[in-house]
């Protein structure tokens, strides 16, 4: 039986789910005591373009983040943090705390330094792309513990460029 | 009648374009850069050309070579690119190919902002108070002075006509330099040119267009208008007609005004009359626009007339095929722009392969959209992956029409604001009308989910882990493996 | 008005009756077999329940009892499966449901088509010519006496109404028997019933349709005719509105014969009174079809009316939102069934997965189906993957959009009819809208292609050759390595 | 150079293509002396989903067989052949001769036999699939030189039931 950990909108979920039964029809999980029927894809799919799942007799669109850093259903982004319990060290396996290029283009200004304290939103980096300047928020409070770029520097989509921990 | 058409324009609007003139019998010459080659405007075109040189859809010499190459007798620029140049239309003309839009006298007379605004006031209607002086970079000593006369909130906006971007809004007095430094900067970029206008700013106000036909017989008539206030960055998100403000008699008086300042301009083909209203319904006009507007198939499932035909019929010499009396303007529709701009972070755009697409469809709903299965997107243009509009018998018919129609749109692959749309269309302000010009610029509340919503998404989350993990290492894509993998190697202990 | 509607049926017209409840606000739940749990209206509904039993769609005691258990309050049973079996109404009465369709006194009179037939033409109207009486297994002597008396071409069909399936056509006398077989077999399977009845076959008709709405309060309008005489073994492949053989005035009297006859059998919900019309115009009662047939959204194109709206409010008890002066014909639509059916290939229906779906869109155009990119289809079921639907000012307009429409169709990964349709509409008897019933028994040319248009395939299946060639054979999907490389070993010598 | 004999519709070329040169761009072709520029998605994509070419400025929406016995585009089903040329031997690649099961069912009844001389479009056996009978044609005329099955017999989707040579 795995044990994962699911928090997401504000909610905790411990999810027991028997990882010998098939996993591409029928699933049948606990949450909290109560037994509940999925039904998902069949598998070959990548789990990023899953595009639907059914729990408990509702269907769910989903598109979910291939690092399961959230998940989109029910109209609107849900971000997620899923911790496998029984792992050596529970810590999340999703739930990214690195701040990486959205767009390739050239970077205009870094606002901070190493081992700032930083507010969620507090705006880290200029990225000049598509012919627009764009301010890279930082997405949680914390402290910057990465700085991977400095002003002038090209750099690619997804490239990490800070992280906040 | 034309036998072939070239577009100069490319996604959504290009794809639009070429389906009235299959729907005509018309060929259609498509153009495309390298890194669009699989656009579906190319795929949907009877022949396309690749354009080669960096300037890519404004290069009028290379686009009006390949039309002759190509034996096209007509151009369409869609909007943006080559659609308000009036230099493109001269050389057009000297090609004997004949522009599918306004013809060059009312470009010209549309060029320069001051200069209508000037003509229409004194013709006796309401404008938009705005400096009669414009600013080039060196200017800001005048400029400043010139707004605190006339009062905050002010626009600075770029004197030529253009896609109403470049502006610029300076809410008070400290705010003034800075938008006027972006202004400039941008304007420089889009339209290669730097001067800039003040416009007082009406705040909270409607911004609603008149959309107008004409030909070269006199023949003049409007379908109706569309309301375009919500908007973000300018750019318009979510358009509606008929407005949602709009009484019938002011409806009605906007139309006649509309129809009087077409006649002033002696506008042709196919434009819009934008006026601003204010919150005591008195309404100002803004602008003209002299091309077809993104948000115009609103207005053709109100009137079922086609304005993509119409605008080809008028180039060819034709008359419009409809006379005021025969436009019935039904039911009300709804436009949503849907474009690979992340909402949840800072409206990045993306660009990238959309691995699924499912687009809504069925009763009422119409989706234009370059974009499918498998699409590679290039970073280099705006980045509107499609237009749902829905008709309804009325607006909340429309209304539960649109959100039934998002909510069954999936797009994977790439950030959308998909999800920012449903956020609007399921407010209760947006449900009840209740909408102006500021509204994107509050928070919109995310969607707060239900505790059993949130149960069937953990479980989902849970699985999915599960079965991740169960999936054999070779079938998990490379980009994947190192996604995952890494990024639980590198927390921190 | 309902707050839940169960739908008991399945694929495209499943997702067409959830759309309507979505844009009317009501909660679906939706039904499946296992293997299709992907479709769409699935994905679509509010809740899904999986039947387990193999009767499926036909199990009315499980569906009752899942109408029950989500709370329910209506069943819509779409065509097929249950829409027309009278001791499912009165089971979904007893259990206090509402059925979504024509009430059971309605049904009931519909059973027994010759006692129908009797009806009509006992009030006056025209029908077919039939055999009063019905045949069994072993009545072959008797049905053949009947048979040479009436004389030839005879359709042999089931005496219970249903879906137009198990008919079998005799042209001459020597063709009767086989015939009779085969109508008797399909009729037990379809129907669970081996009567059947001979009727006179006018050949080349028409057949034409009349869709009608009435409610509980004696309003009865109708939305004009269809015509589907496009048919291919009994299935009507292409339909359209108006009809293109009918002069307005024929037109208009087989309106009013249609409201009479509904009157006369006192229809209510939605229903279609259904004639075939000789060379000489004249028009023949054939049956009523009570339910929503599969080719409503030609009307709906052209009357704006929402057919599943008006069934759902008139079952809520309530009134039609419209009466016949406010229903404006206005252009014209075709409809095209486009199926997993190999035209190449004696038209087998094939499933399995739907590797790239491409639809078409933009104005004027509307798809429905339970397909996406990626579906698999399951084998049990009816073949059709989508119906293409397309609106124009007029026939023409029409004409050359559901070609454009077709033309901008992509299905990739099961065979489908699609190029059937392509050629049909595209063949100059259907531009001119000059086809009958017999249109489809005569071969249809295939495309011819032109030496630039070979030259242009052999190049891109040389370069695929090629391509496929150079690809690393680890990239290589299983199936096509086997499927290729076995199958050039297995060349003889 | 590969050359590569194509013919379809009635129509014959060979086709000259150097393989060194890129083939997920542009790729540029000798047809009779012709040079003809043709572009192409980019790899990745199975043949059979390729969807688009476009040969000498003309899109084609095109559906390929992925054994390239016939492409589904300008409206229609063209049947292909494609030979390589420069093979030890020139058989064509693609042009199946055998007869598939284009449904799972079970055979009723076999109305040739081995060795039979049969006509284009002569039935060779009876499917029952989906309530219906369904009747096998032979694809072209020619000698049954292969029978795989028997009344009664169960068959799976593409299972060869008969080769006409």
């Amino acid at each position: 039986m795995s044990k994962i950990g699911v928090t997401l909108g504000g909610y905790a979920f411990e999810v027991d789910i028997n990882p010998g039964q098939r996993m591409d029809s029928e699933v049948t999980v606990q949450v909290n005591n109560e037994s509940i029927r999925a039904v998902v894809p069949e598998t070959g799919t990548p789990i990023d373009q899953l595009g639907w799942i059914i729990v408990d007799g509702r269907p769910h669109e989903i598109v979910i983040d291939s690092e399961l850093s959230w998940i989109k259903a029910c109209g609107g982004l849900h971000v997620l943090e899923v911790r496998d319990l029984e792992a050596p060290v529970t810590r999340p396996v999703s739930l990214d705390s690195r701040i990486k290029a959205p767009i390739p283009g050239v970077i205009k200004a870094v606002l901070v330094k190493l081992g700032d304290s930083v507010e969620a939103g507090q705006p880290l980096l200029v990225l000049e792309a598509m012919k627009m300047e764009n301010e890279i928020h930082a997405t949680k409070p914390g402290i910057v513990s990465q700085l991977a770029v400095t002003a002038g520097q090209k750099v690619t989509l997804n490239e990490v460029l800070a992280e906040i921990t | 009648m034309f036998k072939k058409i070239l577009i100069a324009n490319r996604g959504e609007i290009a794809v639009r374009i070429i389906r009235t003139c299959r729907d005509m019998g018309i060929q259609t010459v498509a153009l495309y850069e390298e890194s669009d080659r699989g656009s579906l405007h190319v795929r949907l075109a009877d022949e396309c050309v690749q354009l080669q040189s960096s300037s890519g859809f404004f290069d009028q010499a290379t686009i009006l070579e390949i039309a002759q190459t190509t034996g096209a007798e007509a151009i369409h620029p869609g909007y943006g690119f080559l659609a308000e140049r009036p230099e493109f239309i001269q050389a057009c003309a000297a090609a004997s190919i004949t522009f599918i839009g306004p013809p060059i006298d009312v470009m010209l007379s549309q060029h320069d902002k001051i200069d209508v605004l000037q003509k229409i006031r004194a013709a006796g209607f309401d404008t938009m108070n705005y400096s009669l002086m414009s600013f080039g970079v060196a200017d800001f000593v005048e400029l400043r002075a010139e707004a605190d006369r006339m009062g905050y909130p002010l626009a600075i906006k770029s004197c030529i006509g253009g896609r109403g971007r470049g502006a610029h809004i300076a809410p008070r007095a400290e705010r003034l330099e800075r938008a006027f430094q972006r202004a400039q900067t941008e304007t420089k970029i889009i339209y290669g040119d730097q001067r800039v206008y003040l416009e007082r700013v009406i705040r909270p106000a409607h911004l609603i267009g008149v959309q107008v036909l004409a030909d070269d017989y006199g023949h003049l008539v409007h379908l109706g208008e569309r309301e375009g206030s919500l908007q973000r960055g300018n750019q318009k998100m979510i358009e509606e007609s008929p407005s949602p403000v709009l009484m019938q008699k002011q409806r009605e008086h906007m139309w006649q005004t509309a129809i009087e300042i077409a006649r002033l301009v002696n506008l042709r083909n196919a434009g819009t009359i934008e006026f601003f209203v204010d919150g005591s319904g008195q309404y100002y006009f803004s602008e003209i626009k002299p091309r077809i507007q993104m948000e115009h198939p609103v207005t053709e499932m109100v009137s079922s007339v086609d304005i993509v035909r119409e605008q080809i019929r008028v180039a060819a010499g034709e008359r419009l095929s409809i006379t005021q009396a025969d436009v019935q303007l039904r039911g009300h529709a709804i436009s949503c722009r849907i474009s690979a701009e992340d909402p949840w972070h800072h409206f990045m755009p993306g660009s990238g392969r959309l691995q699924r697409v499912r687009l809504p469809a069925g009763p009422g709903v119409r989706v234009d959209t370059h974009a499918y299965d498998g699409y590679q997107m290039p970073a280099q243009y705006d980045p509107i992956i499609a237009r749902v509009i829905v008709w309804g018998t009325d607006r909340d018919d429309c209304v539960r029409r649109i959100q039934r129609a998002l909510a069954e749109t999936s797009l994977i692959g790439l950030p959308t604001n998909l999800p920012m749309h449903q956020l609007i269309v399921n407010h209760p302000d947006f449900i009840a009308g209740n909408y102006a010009t500021d509204s994107l610029q509050r928070e919109i509340p995310a969607i707060v989910l239900t505790e059993r919503d949130a149960r069937d998404l953990a479980v989902a989350a849970a699985i999915i882990y599960v079965r991740r993990n169960l999936t054999r290492p070779s079938d998990i894509p490379a980009r994947l493996l190192s996604g995952w993998h890494q990024s639980s190697r590198r927390l921190p202990e």
